[in-house]
């Protein structure tokens, strides 16, 4: 059968955004996960996420590997461009496409097996080179749509639905992303809209790599008593360390901070992410004190969440790569052939 | 076998790698080629970095012809560890040059043969102080004996330096030096020149010496590839450096220092493949080059992007298998699986080139091909034809061409249309139309690698599925048509034999087949330049009664895709294989096919 | 077409997958089974977890006939979504079986079908109070419903409840009260039983209903493997549940807990891969499952294996492919690719089972020819035998059995040789002695996939590397003749046609070629079961004057291979080709060679 | 042409070991290595602590991806069996391997290319399973054999030999190996066979996967100035943080120690490891402070070296999956085929 599309209903006095655009407007085909999937909720926060940064749909693209998280991307924002590319392989398509045409918004979404197993590797590269992007990781320690396996990310003593327990220590992504020199890493949670949404704004505005590592139980295969990542155990252990709000360029963002209780992060386009501190003695925009306040929480069997670490000062991979602004896939062939005379010059060398 | 020779003969260097000793060996080739006389260049080299035997070959070939011979007449034996074996290989009325600063006796075990010994080690050392200096200049030395011996225009040679060290001004002198103490040498204590020797003609002008994954670079860049990721393997390498240093020198812009390219050097092939599918996709002309194995590691990305339909151009600079195999010796054995990359029934298109210069036309044919038909296109090159400098035709270029960036619909066309559907065959040509993402609203679609219909939305419905990939066969056997036409050369003579060959193996088919009409056995012959095959390719095989299919592999990978992919008949094609890994010489051609006609004429 | 029928008809249950039907059906066609009535059963769902369309088709086929109709008898429509696809489905004069609480008035648009509604939702919602016992009660409902139209015997069925439910018991009863309450119903408001009804038969004895997948895994277990590493993929995934549950029941410790094997899901494919390899070289028995996307990623290491001369044993559960395609559908699409996978020069072993019997029987094959040739083996199986059950003879097992592990040199042996080479061909059979780590000293070796000579050293000497890799070549030649041989059903009447087929289609096949006989058309049959293909296959080939070359892919794999590797003509082998992905039913190939055999005549 | 074989030397009264084998025994083909390359004194050192450890060279495995590291495998241990692989997938062999047969030794060595970028992975995942093997990453920051490119272990800054910096962030594997769990990781340095030999010996004994980076000058490559991966670069920068000697078991090794000073880990054969801490204020068998140590000494760019971190209480691969002692590969078919009459037994489910 085809896929199936939401039908689309225009209620009056609905929201706007500055596009003029509703909510509508950011969905997508209707879904086709298990009711009460985690990742569904996700989705509906990446959608309000991007309606309230009034990004034209037709100007992002949405990446991904394959699992039901990565089908999600076509569950939202129907009038964008979608890659649904192979397992574990996403990054690259996504850096690809990223180098071909810096003026897009890219999200990529994945699994926990598809960035943790078969896609560690490109995962990792992708956040080495500081792509533009934001990489949201539905983690359910689960591979959901081959029916239940432990993912990489399942904790030790998790047990399976089967009863097994696993034994193996879990690869956490934000360690593991603070470990290769990330520049944006953020833990949230699926049954957590309110901190959820500011998080991707702020990682879809921050410019390079962003990781949002999000815990979103698999309700088929791991939401049973005994499983680290499911809605219970989530909610239990649960911590939020730091709030993240997003603040867009055009409003006035001149108020003063208590030093340590609120941190600004400046955007490169104008836009700050306003830190607000939950608990936790600790700075996101060092990556040392991240770091340590990541291995204390383990330690402690807390789950942090918030954004972990920023750091705007590293240039993405446009800017190491001293691209011009214009996109390759708009330079006009003139510009790009050196012509006849000049080959006939260059092979002087060849004789 | 040796008789003296002006302009028909070949010298050998057999170095130990990581001693300076290409360069200089260039250097000679060079030189013989701006004196005008046809040059033939092979370099042999190991797979490690330093100490171990190396070979320079060269072939002056008056005559024009592309290939090797087999034969070696002048033999520079510059390493111990393979002194016996050179001394083997060398053709009787040869000559062997060795450093007799610790002189071998035994080479005096054959009669056939001239030896010279040079004290090369013993002068370097007494004329240059650096340690360095001293190892390298034995490499200038020997070229100034060889200088010497072939009567060898001496300003030619100067003129060749001075253009190497043009930036280093004081290595010139030093070089000069060092060939001088050869020259010099080889002036006073032998009779110069040899039998062999070199005589100015006039058969290079117009012509260049290049290698062709420079050449593929340079035309990567003419067709406007503004986007590479690769991940370095021997040896495409050099594709990717070629690539890099125009883009440099051209695509830099002089004020802002801003690039109007992007290169990537991935985590391995499989990420190298999906960047490119993610820049094609997103409308850069992308390519990436690489070697057998990472042909295999593509595998998966490759079935992807025939059956989503993304363009994507892939070098595969062919190497020695199965595995790692032998990573600096050549083979054509990845044409069998580049045809039929991937699981499920995928075919692709691909493009035979046979020296530099058709690296260069190829590279921009490829990446017309590959958005005409939204697929991907390999260029099947090989390390002979990639690593070594060859002399060919100067490259030229057509001021008019524009990129052919096949069916992409803009934004107003899409403003006119009422919806478009990504997999839809408009024009019954078997192409769907394509958008590129952040064109226009109506532009967007779901790409995906599992089952879609012609609407562009995802299905499990077999019908769908089908009428799909049926599309999927039709659009990829139209573009037989497409890919570069078939070279046929026929003979004079009224001939039932035909030779049927690709690639790296033209040189030596060409001077075979001339050998053997002088030899009365007359044969028509058909170059294939790009799968799938035209009508022509089959047609040729059809008229006549025996075709030789050369070809640089084990397992006749391309006489079985004539097999399956033409009607053929089998008996009508006869294997001639050539797979040890050196660059095919027209001997082994010669003596094959003679041996086979005289078996078919006894049968 | 529908007329009455006993034990001759097609049910199809459309439901909406992750809602228990799939269990529920299975009953349904145990039961039948178990009344000694001969099933085919198919299941056909969707790639996601729990709300779309699913199919289940069970033939009861009195004849003993193994693969699909075609044709659709009683349609038992649970899914709302599918509704007129499934009505549409419906033979003449068959049945439509929905669940009325929400009438439909629609179904009255075909006069050729009976449409029985039952309210299935309301009586499940009035006798169960759990919300997830009302849906799953439903399935176990309309079993009932179906068991009272088609006389089915509600012994069989309880009994078959509590095989079932053996660890829950209190299920049992609830299970029993919803057969109970559609059986009622339909006893009440139909006239049971339909025209097309079941009568217990004498046909089931000695056989077993398995998916080719679990006894696969269960060849495993009998073949002495006691490692397998995999990354899960459908549809390969139950092939090592199957094998883990066996082993967890056959291989643990009583007292210690202890494992005599070991299991890993790798993090990919590419590490499945080298997993086993490490295994295997190391001296476990060792297998890996997969799908296409694991054929590709596996390319690398395939060769390495070939190569480095590695016992290496694959199974291949074929699916919809290019790319991700269709993972839920069937397809024989990687023939080509395994019989060559990696690049260079390579070619591999293949098996082709018919049925899960064969994939018991071929496991352990898989294993010996793996060690005995020392090289990668593939079992290809599909979708359709690795995931439906099937009606087979009890497999069976001679303990005398004892496993073939090649020519592996002990600690004994090698204290008496003098020197061991790993690759050479000391008995000239082209295979040489392997050993094992840590075994003796005399035994070390370097293992490697750069090259090698026949004395074990590396190289990059020409010849020695050719005369390695013409060995291989050999030594794969060689195992033709010990893959399963073919076999061969002749017709009673004389006749110059055959069919040449494989694996799944079997039963298609053998269908369609007796009503093909019966009307007129008499052919001989083929099926092939491994590759290289042994004289038997060409001589069985050249014996015909035409060929239907039967197979589940869009590009005429299995035809190109026969092309490539025997000697027989093209124009004699003629396609069948199906593959939209559903099974292949006899239909499809009885129509398509009879509009082919007319042809032919006519032309 | 065919393989170096180095001339077997006997001299008299040379040091033999508890096996009665000389150095010599431990040698293998000759080095096809560049003269004065780090990866030589790496194979130096491996010979050195097997001859020391007195393991039989048949009852070794040594496996290798590609590489000029790689092919190292073939210049010590000419008597055990080795494995040189493919590019980047040696763990996955070795996991394979130490499976079938848990008796042997395992040994595997790799470069920064073949570990870090295109098997970053199975690198991952190999210390994950806590595989039973020392891995010994020969780090040089550049590719050697493919001529020179970055690595992924090139340092920020770092120049290359035709004088481009590389401007993305390394990944140290150190740090990655922590952040996975990894339950032996230490650091060492070609130039320093004193420091490296017992680490390699302690790496051999750690029950679980042992991974040394070492690191290794490529002289023809990355040995210029400005390269991070010199030697004049490593010499300066080096900080030797924890000293580690080897005691084998047989040593009586009832010493006292002052807690904080010398640190005995005990092995599960019985040996010891005598952790010395030269400096710096933190113990290698918590991961958390090893963790904090690290990024701290990051921060000074300094190069930590010694043995950062060891757990001897997490299980390896064969106690996680329950094995018995026996190698699977000795264990006769007779106890491995179920027989004919269970066969009929097990079909009772099929019917
Ligand atoms: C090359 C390849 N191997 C295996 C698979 C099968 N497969 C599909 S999804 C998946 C795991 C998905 O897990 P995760 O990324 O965690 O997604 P989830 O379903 O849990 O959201 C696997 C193994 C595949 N599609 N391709
Ligand atoms: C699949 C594949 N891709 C690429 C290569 C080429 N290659 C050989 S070694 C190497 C890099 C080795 O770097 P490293 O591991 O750091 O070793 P080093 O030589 O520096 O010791 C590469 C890219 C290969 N052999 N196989
Ligand atoms: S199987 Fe799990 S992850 Fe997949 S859709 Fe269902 S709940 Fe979500
Ligand atoms: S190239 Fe570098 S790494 Fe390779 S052998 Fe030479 S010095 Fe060592
Ligand atoms: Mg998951
Ligand atoms: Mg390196």
């Amino acid at each position: 059968m085809t896929s199936f599309v939401k039908p689309r209903i225009r209620r009056k006095n609905q929201p706007v955004n500055e596009l003029g655009l509703t909510r509508a407007d950011y969905e997508g085909a209707m879904s086709t996960l298990c009711a009460g999937c985690g990742h569904d909720s996700v989705t509906a926060s990446m959608a309000r996420a991007f309606f309230r940064l009034s990004i034209e749909p037709h100007r992002a693209v949405k990446v991904s590997g394959i699992g039901c998280s990565s089908k999600t991307t076509a569950y939202f924002l129907r009038e964008s461009h979608g890659n649904n590319t192979v397992h574990g392989r996403m990054p690259s398509v996504a850096t690809g496409a990223a180098a071909a045409n810096s003026s897009l918004t890219y999200i990529g979404v994945s699994g926990d097996g598809d960035s943790l197993s078969i896609g560690l590797g490109q995962f990792v590269h992708a956040m080495r080179r500081n792509v533009n992007m934001l990489y949201v990781l539905e983690n359910n320690g689960v591979y959901g749509l081959t029916k239940g396996q432990f993912s990489a990310s399942a904790d030790i003593g998790s047990l399976a639905k089967k009863g097994a327990p696993n034994e193996q220590p879990p690869i956490d992504p934000v360690s593991l992303a603070l470990s290769v020199g990330a520049t944006f890493v953020a833990r949230g949670f699926s049954g957590d809209r309110e901190q959820l949404v500011p998080l991707i704004e702020a990682g879809l505005k921050h410019k390079g790599f962003g990781l949002i590592d999000v815990i979103s139980p698999c309700v088929s295969f791991n939401d049973h008593k005994g499983s680290t990542k499911s809605y219970a155990h989530t909610y239990k252990y649960y911590h939020k360390s730091v709030h993240a709000d997003f603040v867009p360029p055009s409003k006035d963002i001149k108020v003063k901070y208590d030093e340590g209780e609120m941190m600004p992060v400046e955007l490169h386009d104008g836009g700050v992410i306003r830190l607000r501190k939950l608990e936790r003695g600790f700075d996101p925009r060092d990556r040392a004190a991240a770091t340590m306040a990541l291995a204390k929480a383990q330690q402690n069997k807390e789950i942090l969440t918030g954004l972990i670490h920023i750091d705007e000062s590293h240039p993405d991979m446009h800017e190491l790569n001293r691209m011009e602004e214009r996109p390759l896939n708009e330079i006009p062939y003139a510009e790009l052939n050196p012509g006849a005379a000049k080959l006939a010059e260059l092979q002087k060398n060849f004789r | 076998m040796s008789a003296a020779s002006t302009n028909d003969f070949v010298i050998k260097l057999a170095n130990v790698n990581g001693t300076g000793s290409a360069s200089a060996n260039g250097l000679l080739m060079k030189a013989i080629f701006r004196m005008g006389v046809p040059v033939v260049g092979k370099n042999v080299f190991p797979s490690n970095i330093q100490g171990l035997p190396t070979w320079y070959e060269i072939r002056v070939t008056g005559d024009g012809y592309r290939g090797r011979s087999g034969d070696v007449h002048i033999m520079v034996a510059m390493n111990a560890e393979t002194y016996e074996q050179d001394l083997a290989e060398l053709s009787p009325g040869g000559f062997l040059i060795y450093d007799n600063t610790w002189p071998r006796p035994h080479f005096l075990s054959r009669k056939d043969v001239t030896v010279l010994g040079v004290p090369l080690a013993r002068m370097c050392n007494e004329a240059f102080k650096v340690a360095r200096s001293r190892i390298l200049m034995k490499n200038m030395a020997y070229v100034g004996v060889i200088a010497a011996l072939l009567d060898l225009d001496l300003h030619v040679l100067h003129g060749l330096v001075r253009d190497m060290f043009a930036s280093k001004a004081k290595l010139i002198d030093l070089n000069m030096q060092a060939i001088a103490l050869g020259f010099d040498y080889a002036k006073e204590n032998f009779s110069c020149p040899l039998c062999f020797r070199v005589e100015p003609m006039d058969k290079t002008k117009g012509k260049v010496m290049i290698d062709g994954n420079t050449a593929a670079g340079l035309g990567c860049v003419y067709a406007g590839a503004t986007f590479g990721a690769w991940y370095p393997i021997t040896p495409s390498t050099s594709l990717m450096d070629g690539f890099a240093k125009y883009c440099a020198q051209l695509r830099v812009d002089e004020d802002t220092g801003k690039h109007k390219y992007c290169i990537i050097q991935a985590e391995d092939e499989l990420a190298a493949a999906g960047m490119v599918i993610g820049a094609s996709w997103n409308g850069a002309r992308a390519f990436t080059p690489t070697s057998g194995p990472g042909i295999s590691l593509m595998s998966e990305f490759i079935g992807f992007a025939y059956y989503a339909e993304i363009p994507f151009v892939l070098f595969d600079i062919q190497r020695v298998g199965p595995s790692t195999g032998m990573p600096t010796r050549t083979q054509q054995c990845d044409i069998q699986l580049c045809a039929y990359a991937s699981h499920g029934d995928t075919r692709h298109i691909l493009l035979f080139p046979a020296d530099p210069g058709e690296c260069f036309e190829m590279a921009v044919q490829a990446h017309d091909l590959a958005e005409r038909f939204q697929t991907p296109v390999f260029v099947l090159s090989d390390i002979d034809i990639g690593m070594n400098d060859w002399m060919v035709d100067e490259l030229s270029w057509d001021d008019s061409y524009q990129p052919d960036r096949g069916k992409v619909l803009s934004a107003e066309q899409l403003e006119k249309i009422e919806k478009f559907h990504r997999y839809l065959d408009v024009d019954g040509d078997h192409i769907p139309y394509r958008t590129l993402p952040g064109v226009h609203p109506k532009g967007a679609y779901f790409t995906r690698g599992s089952g879609h219909n012609k609407w562009g939305g995802y299905t499990e419905d077999g019908q769908e599925y089908k009428e799909l990939v049926d599309r999927l066969r039709l659009k990829w056997a139209s573009s037989a048509d497409h890919v570069p036409a078939p070279v046929i050369i026929k003979s004079e003579k009224k001939t039932n034999c035909a030779i049927l060959s690709l690639g790296s193996c033209d040189g030596a088919v060409v001077e075979a087949r001339d050998r053997l009409e002088a030899k009365g056995l007359p044969l028509n012959y058909m170059r294939v330049r790009g799968f799938p095959f035209c009508s022509e390719v089959e047609n040729f095989i059809q008229n006549h009664e025996q075709v030789y299919v050369v070809e640089q592999n084990r397992d006749a990978q391309l006489l079985n895709l004539l097999l399956a992919e033409t009607r053929v008949k089998r008996k009508k094609l006869l294997s001639v294989l050539h797979y040890s890994g050196e660059p095919l010489d027209y001997r082994f051609v010669f003596d094959e096919i003679l041996k086979a006609s005289e078996m078919r004429k006894s049968a």
